[in-house]
């Protein structure tokens, strides 16, 4: 079992697509492996926030099981 | 507690004369309603269109939202609608309406449901200008 | 300078809506409406009915706070109509809007517009009570 | 040639007419006047503003020449 990534506004757009697969491991790692295939990613990554399973995660460090879904959001721009 | 008569992220025209129609109560002296336009401009450069984009959970976080407004202030009534997918120049993304029995909480209970909404609404605004260039607001 | 589009006191039912998409503009991002309607219960007591009673130079003075307002803030648009004569339970006695490019300026605008022109315009509210008793607004 | 003293809401209600006729002289004087005319007047005058020909006057000591119109407002009630 991976991990589901979803990416969404400008990391959708830097990384290609909507959703890749990645290994399970931290967040970090699987941040680290996206950054690495799509180099347009550092430029984002920093601004982001995550879900892991829907709940809000403030840490790189935290560990994303297999199965889990990872989501990707960049700063919100609502109004 | 006031009435959350509605909180919706949609696809189509929002009319921000409906949501005014649908905090309207005969119990409350004051209505303020709030219209975030498309506008033709954004910091000097020509807007030429524009799109939002929603996470999934977008809906429930604006009803988590109308639900803290509604804590903080003395409501009758609540309405919130935020769209998504491509918007015309001069159209609506965001309108809200509250509706109180005195002007000032009207108000301040309007500017602050305005202010949480564009806080932590999950979604993305993307702009194209008219020289072909674009952008993710706040990711630039 | 922004642009007055609406200054008036009139006789006949208003329209928040209407007067909504009087200031809408592409340059503006931002519209905030206030619409105070007649309400059913005042001071605990059950309003029957109200009318407005204005002064001849009720118009000249709403322009006057609306010019007043304009030069305080950095307006798109506004619009401003006070009614007056009987107005039933949940219809609206004083409608504004106004237009800006962002949404601060638009809040603290309008708010400033409606409480100038409660402060300065010349008309009274005349209340009848469910009890057959009446009153006269600020004059008890 | 008199003064024409035009009545408004709530000063109006008191005076039970929207126009009376008045001799010359201070505002004080012609609202005494009123007064002794309509003692329910008494109850409003305190909380009432006034133009002299359609200028504000804050003292009732103003004098009133023949011809002019005054208004009696009482507080403003609007929204």
């Amino acid at each position: 079992m991976t991990v589901e990534v979803h990416l969404f506004a400008a990391a959708r757009a830097a990384v290609g697509s909507s959703v890749v697969m990645a290994q399970p491991g931290s967040l970090a790692r699987i941040l680290d492996g996206l950054e690495t295939d799509h180099p347009a990613f550092a430029a984002v990554r920093p601004r982001c926030s995550y879900l892991v399973d829907e709940v809000s995660v403030h840490a790189e460090g935290i560990d994303v099981p297999a199965g889990s879904r990872v989501d990707v959001l960049p700063p919100f721009a609502g109004g | 507690m006031g009435e959350i008569r509605l909180v919706e992220v949609v696809e189509h025209v929002l009319d921000a004369a409906a949501i005014e129609h649908i905090v309207a109560d005969a119990r409350a002296g004051a209505v303020v309603s709030f219209s975030g336009n498309v506008r033709d401009h954004d910091h000097g450069r020509s807007v030429a269109s524009l799109a939002y984009e929603g996470h999934p959970s977008a809906e429930a976080v604006l009803m988590e939202v109308a639900k803290e407004i509604d804590a903080r202030y003395d409501l009758v009534a609540l309405a919130v609608a935020h769209r998504v997918g491509p918007i015309a120049i001069g159209e609506a993304a965001l309108v809200a309406a509250v509706a109180t029995a005195h002007r000032g909480e009207a108000f301040a209970a309007c500017r602050d449901l305005v202010d949480l909404t564009k806080e932590r609404l999950p979604v993305w605004k993307h702009q194209v200008f008219a020289d072909g260039t674009d952008e993710w607001v706040n990711c630039a």
